[in-house]
């Protein structure tokens, strides 16, 4: 073995402080150093090249380069070293810059002591470098998307016009989510059915996306680069190619239930269009409240159908596809305000959500009226947020400036009208949201800091009677209003948490998908290859929603558009001779790389190298030595606390 | 214009009603939700949200208000806090803190007699209890 | 079935007839109430300072009372102590949770007391709707004789069986518990807003007015709803709410009294048992000429 | 580290927070005792009992073990898993003869050199106070 030590000056930083000679002689005294240099800068271009000539020229395997840290430059040698041709993971550096010259000025004997440990460190872990070689794997260009709210929508639309292939998967019979509801959108008002359905429309145009909606995930497994997904459609029967969504059938069918994407606020047939805005644009059969389909018990729908699309013989089919990333779009629910008991909701006709409200002003856009609002209207704030007595500490986001917007537009309708917003505090953070805030003052809503309390409906006038502290004034106003409104708080979906528990995601408190990095790494999760955006992430408003869908969107290309990816060998494995197949290192993975699998009769555990991230927390844990991790050998670790206390080794 | 200097006196007069009221008075978030839910309320000169802030700041001029006197203990506030502070424990805390000096806040005596024969001794006890040292 | 019965002062006096009827409904319900041997005051409220131990020492001590009686058998519920009484019930579990939470504290109050055995903090502190609960109201309603159809009640709970919540018996902001058991005496059961809102409790000593102030909007919102009776289940909140409406009636002349029922008086009725017994002399706003109106007593 | 009058302590950092650290006080020219020798790991859950008692054995006499603060952790709990490992170890330490103050651990990020320094200083101060480990403990 020839191990090459080079002692870097580093223009001075170093060679002040550590006297150099004497570490350059020591190197040569330790075994296998064959060849001992010294450099002012060994960053420099010129230093580098006779780097790489020197391996070449004396057959050098191992390379210590004693100088800064290797956070700084670590990456800069690994690169050289490889020019010539070895194994990044044979190049060393001993950090006698900030570790030593730097923090030790004042004391250059003792930073020369240790200047020659830390070399000696160096080496003696060196002599035990295996050449690990980076890995690569194939990756292809296909991602899932889950969920197709306007996140999922705007992230299957940017693959897919960068040519990737996308599954667009919802489980819901059309696309849109909760946008699909919204009346108008703060701060600027745009109409939300007049911006979203064009997006929507181009869902199923684009070639690259494979829309599956009414379906489900039933289950994921492999990992980035080869997810194996298995996803159920749910039966239709209706033939989305053939529907003309004439509406016949909708006619002609006796049964009539409430209608959940108006909130149960109006009704529908058993066979219905999903929404006026519905894509795929074709009716809906629900079985779980039509007369019977086995046996058939009606077939009005059925007769009357010209297109011939109705089916009733159609039976869940299972799809099994594989993908290369995923991205994780499954949204929000509203908060449950019967939870919140002093707000009588579902007792009281009069206090309704404010996605009642949403579904009641777009209604009354299209022409529909479904309930008279009333002249005084007050707006409860913080309706299950920031609130410890329903479990949940957060604030929603979006409430603050809904209630702004809301307000605003009963107001305007009809200026007659009294308006009240009861705020805790009054978030408006947003680009033009202030100025948006403003505006809902001017036109006459009025804000007041309290939360109310609680409220009751009387039973005889139906007025809603609310106790609240202004708790600026410190009043206590009791007031009577024609309807309240609870800017109920966002919640992460059902499907949101089933999605957490199929690919093991970690959640963040609340609920929400957890990020892999708060500010760095927003749109990542801790699992390679899966991205997380809109609602589904935390509460957000739409421009958050779709800015997080297209950086998903790109954070996946990122990966998949080299074609391969690199996979850093610094992995754990293990000795199969050592391992009793306890299972405890599986426990303690953070990253379920590990499982425990039988070989030949026996129990062992096996990592996957292209999951394992390298913490060596399994090491640690084996209680047979059995679990190693490459580069950290435990034999690696044990030279080095020799060397660094002084041993002879 | 009065000033605001908190002072460690202030501090300590927190301090001291955090601890015997075992709350951190500190978080509450002055939402009012206290206030509005007090049966009280109407009766006090100061709101327990109020009585919550000037604790927060260490005003020891609290003592001097009515509020905490006319508290019936009901615990509205205490199940209502969004923060999950105890104000009725805040309100005892500072009774407490001014009937351990040997003060007594009601007169017994002043109440009369055939108020006493027909008032269930649950009453009788909880007030003093409650009024005197 | 025998059980340990606390008692508390105010239901040997003004609150006679809460433990004659609950007796009374108890018995025809296979339950004996054992009365705890030299049991002390409660203190009525609970010390809610963190130093303050020595308040405690009275509960703990009537706690003590129960450990020794299931030592002599004489008691077949073996860890529990039943109370009437809101305020006791409120008193005695809050001092016994602090224990069991806070062995420091066991240990100090133990050390407090000279004569008594230590505290073992297992006993459990229940009120009678708890048990009437576990009884059963299907039991219940088997029991029924007289069933108090088209009476039209709306319960009131006061603040000491729901509040704090570590110490409630139901939902503090929708209560239920009376509600279902009227239902199974086949009453008319009214909802009352105002049926968790405090009465004012011992306020009544030295702000009666304010307490009057506060029966009547209890008393009216249940009114307005068409409440004939209110039924409560503290002898504190049937003072206010019932004696009370004197004052009541000072400031609002057009008030129309109603008469409060202690809820195990109105179980006494539909069990069909003898009214005399019932000490509905001992109610202020007389409860015999509606119930004989609805035919439920001659 | 061969002379004996001196500390020897092995500081294991973790290479996203905590060596970053060291990096950092070194970096401010943050001065410090160097009576110790650092060992880059990639997170601190790596360390273990036999990797602390082989330091032990071979002559340390005090053992800093450092990560990335509760929450900030590259592999979502490392540090959790370190902390529980930590604690459990003191008490064994303690069985075995040797102060459990030998062992300690800190959170620092990765901008708190001037944590770091803090910390190095005090550590080497107090073991100095400890001295050597008593030989037949080693055995
Ligand atoms: C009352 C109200 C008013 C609002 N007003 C505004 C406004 O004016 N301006 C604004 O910017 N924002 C507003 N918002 C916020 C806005 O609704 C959200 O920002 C946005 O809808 C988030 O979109 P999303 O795609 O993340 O989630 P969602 O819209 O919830 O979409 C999630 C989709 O995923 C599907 N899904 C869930 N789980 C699964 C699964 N397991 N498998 C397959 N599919 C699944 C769901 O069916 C749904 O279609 C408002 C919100 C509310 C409640
Ligand atoms: C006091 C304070 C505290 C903060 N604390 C936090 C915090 O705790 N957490 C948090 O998340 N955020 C915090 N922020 C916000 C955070 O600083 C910003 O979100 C972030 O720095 C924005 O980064 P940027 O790259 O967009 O802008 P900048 O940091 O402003 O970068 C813009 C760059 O562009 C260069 N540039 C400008 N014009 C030109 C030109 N014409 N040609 C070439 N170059 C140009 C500038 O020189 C500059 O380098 C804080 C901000 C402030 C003021
Ligand atoms: S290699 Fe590091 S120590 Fe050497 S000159 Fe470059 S920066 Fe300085
Ligand atoms: S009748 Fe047929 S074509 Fe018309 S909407 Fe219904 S399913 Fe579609
Ligand atoms: S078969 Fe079902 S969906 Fe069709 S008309 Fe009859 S009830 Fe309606
Ligand atoms: S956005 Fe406003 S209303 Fe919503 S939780 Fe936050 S503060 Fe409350
Ligand atoms: S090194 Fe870490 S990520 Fe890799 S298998 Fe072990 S515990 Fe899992
Ligand atoms: S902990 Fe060690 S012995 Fe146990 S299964 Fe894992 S590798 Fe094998
Ligand atoms: S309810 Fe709680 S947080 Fe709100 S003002 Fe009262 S004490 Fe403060
Ligand atoms: S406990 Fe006191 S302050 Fe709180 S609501 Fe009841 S009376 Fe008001």
């Amino acid at each position: 073995m020839k191990i090459g030590v080079y002692v870097c000056h580093c223009g001075g930083n170093i060679s002040e402080v550590v006297d150099i000679k004497k570490v350059m002689e020591f190197a040569e005294q330790q075994g296998d150093v064959a060849l001992v240099k010294d450099h002012a800068h060994m960053c420099s271009d010129v230093a580098r090249k006779m780097l790489v000539d020197d391996i070449k020229e004396y057959g050098l395997d191992k390379v210590v380069i004693a100088a800064c840290s290797p956070q700084f430059h670590g990456r800069t040698f690994m690169g050289t070293v490889e020019k010539a041709g070895l194994s990044p993971y044979v190049m060393e550096m001993a950090n006698i810059r900030e570790q030593c010259s730097w923090p030790h000025y004042y004391q250059p004997e003792l930073a020369t002591k240790k200047a020659k440990d830390i070399v000696k460190m160096a080496i003696v872990k060196a002599r035990l470098d295996e050449p690990l070689e980076k890995k690569t794997s194939p990756i292809g260009k296909r991602v899932l998307v889950i969920g197709a709210g306007i996140a999922g929508i705007q992230a299957a639309l940017d693959l897919g016009d960068a040519g990737f292939k996308v599954y667009l998967v919802e489980k819901e019979p059309s696309i849109g989510g909760k946008m699909a509801k919204l009346s108008r959108t703060f701060p600027t008002e745009d109409c939300a059915a007049c911006i979203l359905s064009p997006k929507m429309a181009d869902v199923p145009a684009n070639p690259n996306i494979e829309l599956l909606t009414n379906t489900e995930i039933e289950s994921i497994s492999g990992f980035l680069g080869n997810y194996d997904v298995v996803a159920v459609r749910k039966p239709r029967y209706v033939d989305i190619t053939k529907c003309t969504a004439c509406d016949k059938c909708a006619e002609a069918c006796p049964v009539v239930v409430p209608n959940e994407f108006d909130e149960g606020l109006s009704s529908r047939k058993a066979i219905y269009l999903p929404n006026p805005i519905a894509v795929p644009h074709a009716y809906v059969l629900d079985d779980k409240s039509c007369l019977g389909l086995f046996p058939l018990a009606c077939s009005k729908c059925y007769d009357v159908c010209d297109a011939g699309a109705i089916n009733y013989d159609e039976k869940p089919e299972r799809i099994n596809f594989t993908v290369d990333t995923i991205i994780v779009a499954t949204g929000y629910e509203i908060f449950d305000p019967r939870k919140k008991k002093v707000y009588e909701f579902a007792k009281s006709k009069n206090v309704l959500t404010a996605l009642d409200l949403e579904r009641l002003i777009s209604l009354e856009a299209e022409g529909t009226v479904l309930r008279p609002i009333g002249r005084r209207i007050a707006f409860i704030q913080c309706v299950g947020s920031r609130d410890e007595l329903v479990g949940n500490e957060y604030c929603s986001r979006i409430c603050c400036m809904y209630a702004t917007k809301l307000s605003q537009l009963l107001k305007r309708a009809d200026p007659k009208r009294d308006v009240y917003v009861f705020y805790v505090d009054l978030r408006a953070f947003g680009k033009g949201f202030e100025e948006y805030y403003k505006r809902a003052q001017r036109t006459g809503v009025k804000f007041i800091r309290g939360r109310v309390a609680e409220l009751h409906e009387d039973s005889h006038t139906h007025k809603v009677r609310l106790k609240v502290e202004d708790t600026l004034t410190r009043e206590i106003i009791e007031s009577e209003f024609d309807l309240v409104i609870l800017s109920v708080g966002l919640r992460p979906s059902e499907g949101t948490t089933k999605i957490a528990d199929t690919l093991r995601l970690i959640k963040s408190p609340g609920g929400w998908l957890q990020e892999a990095h708060p500010k760095f790494r927003p749109v990542d999760t801790l699992a390679d290859g899966v991205f997380i955006c809109g609602c589904a992430q935390g509460p957000k408003d739409i421009p958050d929603t779709v800015a997080q869908a297209s950086a998903a969107a790109a954070r996946a290309i990122r990966l998949m558009n080299k074609g391969e990816y690199e996979v850093d060998p610094i992995t754990a494995f293990v000795d199969e001779k050592l391992c009793s197949g306890c299972g405890i290192c599986a426990g303690v993975c953070p990253y379920e790389a590990i499982t425990i699998e039988l070989k030949d009769g026996k129990r062992i555990s096996r990592v996957n190298e292209v999951v394992c991230q390298g913490c060596g927390a399994c090491v640690a844990s084996c209680p047979s030595g059995a679990q190693q991790q490459r580069w950290f050998m435990t034999s690696q670790l044990h030279a080095m606390l020799s060397a660094a206390l002084g041993e002879e080794v | 214009m009065k000033k605001l200097i908190i002072t460690s006196e202030n501090v300590k007069f927190l301090q001291k009603i955090n601890e015997l009221a075992d709350q951190d008075i500190t978080l509450c978030e002055q939402c009012g939700t206290c206030s509005a839910s007090c049966p009280m309320v109407a009766e006090m000169d100061i709101t327990p949200s109020q009585l919550m802030r000037m604790v927060q700041l260490g005003l020891k001029e609290v003592m001097e208000t009515k509020a905490m006197w006319v508290c019936a203990s009901c615990y509205t506030c205490t199940v209502r806090c969004p923060r999950g502070l105890d104000v009725a424990k805040v309100a005892e805390a500072l009774r407490q803190v001014y009937l351990r000096k040997a003060l007594d806040y009601i007169e017994i005596k002043k109440i009369p007699k055939y108020e006493f024969v027909s008032l269930p001794q649950i009453a009788i006890v909880s007030a003093c209890r409650k009024f005197t040292g | 079935m025998r059980i340990a019965y606390y008692p508390g002062c105010t239901l040997k006096t003004t609150a006679k007839n809460f433990e004659t009827s609950a007796i009374a409904i108890a018995q025809q319900l296979g339950v004996e109430f054992v009365e705890l041997p030299r049991w002390t005051c409660c203190g009525t409220v609970f010390s809610l300072t963190s130093d303050d131990l020595i308040h405690h020492v009275a509960p703990i001590r009537n706690l003590i009372r129960v450990q020794e009686m299931v030592k002599r058998k004489q008691v077949d519920d073996e860890k529990r102590i039943l109370t009437l009484c809101s305020m006791c019930f409120n008193t005695l579990k809050r001092s016994n949770l602090r224990v069991k939470e806070n062995i420091e504290d066991l240990k100090k109050i133990n050390n407090l007391m000279y004569l008594e055995e230590d505290y073992c903090a297992e006993i459990e502190v229940i009120h009678l709707l708890q048990l009437l609960k576990e009884i059963g109201f299907d039991k219940i309603k088997a029991k029924v004789k007289n069933p108090l159809n088209n009476l039209k009640v709306a319960p009131y709970y006061g603040c000491m069986i729901l509040r704090p919540l570590e110490v409630g018996i139901d939902d503090p902001e929708d209560p239920t518990i009376q509600r279902d058991l009227l239902e199974a005496l086949g009453a008319e059961v009214i909802d009352n807003p105002y049926k968790k809102v405090c009465c004012g409790s011992y306020q009544t000593v030295n702000n009666k007015e304010k307490v009057a102030e506060l029966a009547f909007d209890i008393l009216t919102h249940a009114q307005r709803e068409g409440a004939e009776a209110i039924t409560t289940c503290c002898p504190l909140c049937s003072f206010n709410l019932d004696f009370r409406q004197k004052e009541v009636l000072k400031k609002h002349p057009d008030f129309k009294q109603i008469p409060v029922f202690y809820i195990t008086q109105l179980i006494a009725v539909a069990f069909g048992l003898d009214n005399k017994t019932l000490g509905f002399d001992q109610n202020y706003v007389d409860p015999k000429l509606l119930l004989k109106n609805k035919g439920l007593i001659k | 580290m061969k002379d004996n009058n001196k500390p020897k302590i092995i500081a294991f950092c973790c290479n996203w927070c905590s060596y970053a650290g060291a990096d950092a006080a070194g970096t401010s020219r943050l001065q410090m005792k160097p009576h110790f020798r650092i060992i880059r790991s990639m997170c601190s859950s790596r360390i273990d009992l036999e990797l602390i008692l082989e330091a032990f054995s071979r002559g340390a006499w005090g053992i800093l073990v450092t990560g990335c603060h509760p929450g900030d952790c590259h592999y979502v709990d490392g540090n959790y898993k370190t902390l529980r490992r930590i604690t459990l170890l003191k008490s064994l330490l303690d069985n075995l003869g040797i102060e459990p103050q030998r062992v300690r651990l800190e959170w620092i990020s990765a901008n708190e050199g001037g944590k770091f320094q803090k910390v190095v200083n005090e550590f080497i101060d107090e073991i100095e106070r400890l001295g050597p480990i008593k030989e037949e403990v080693k055995t």
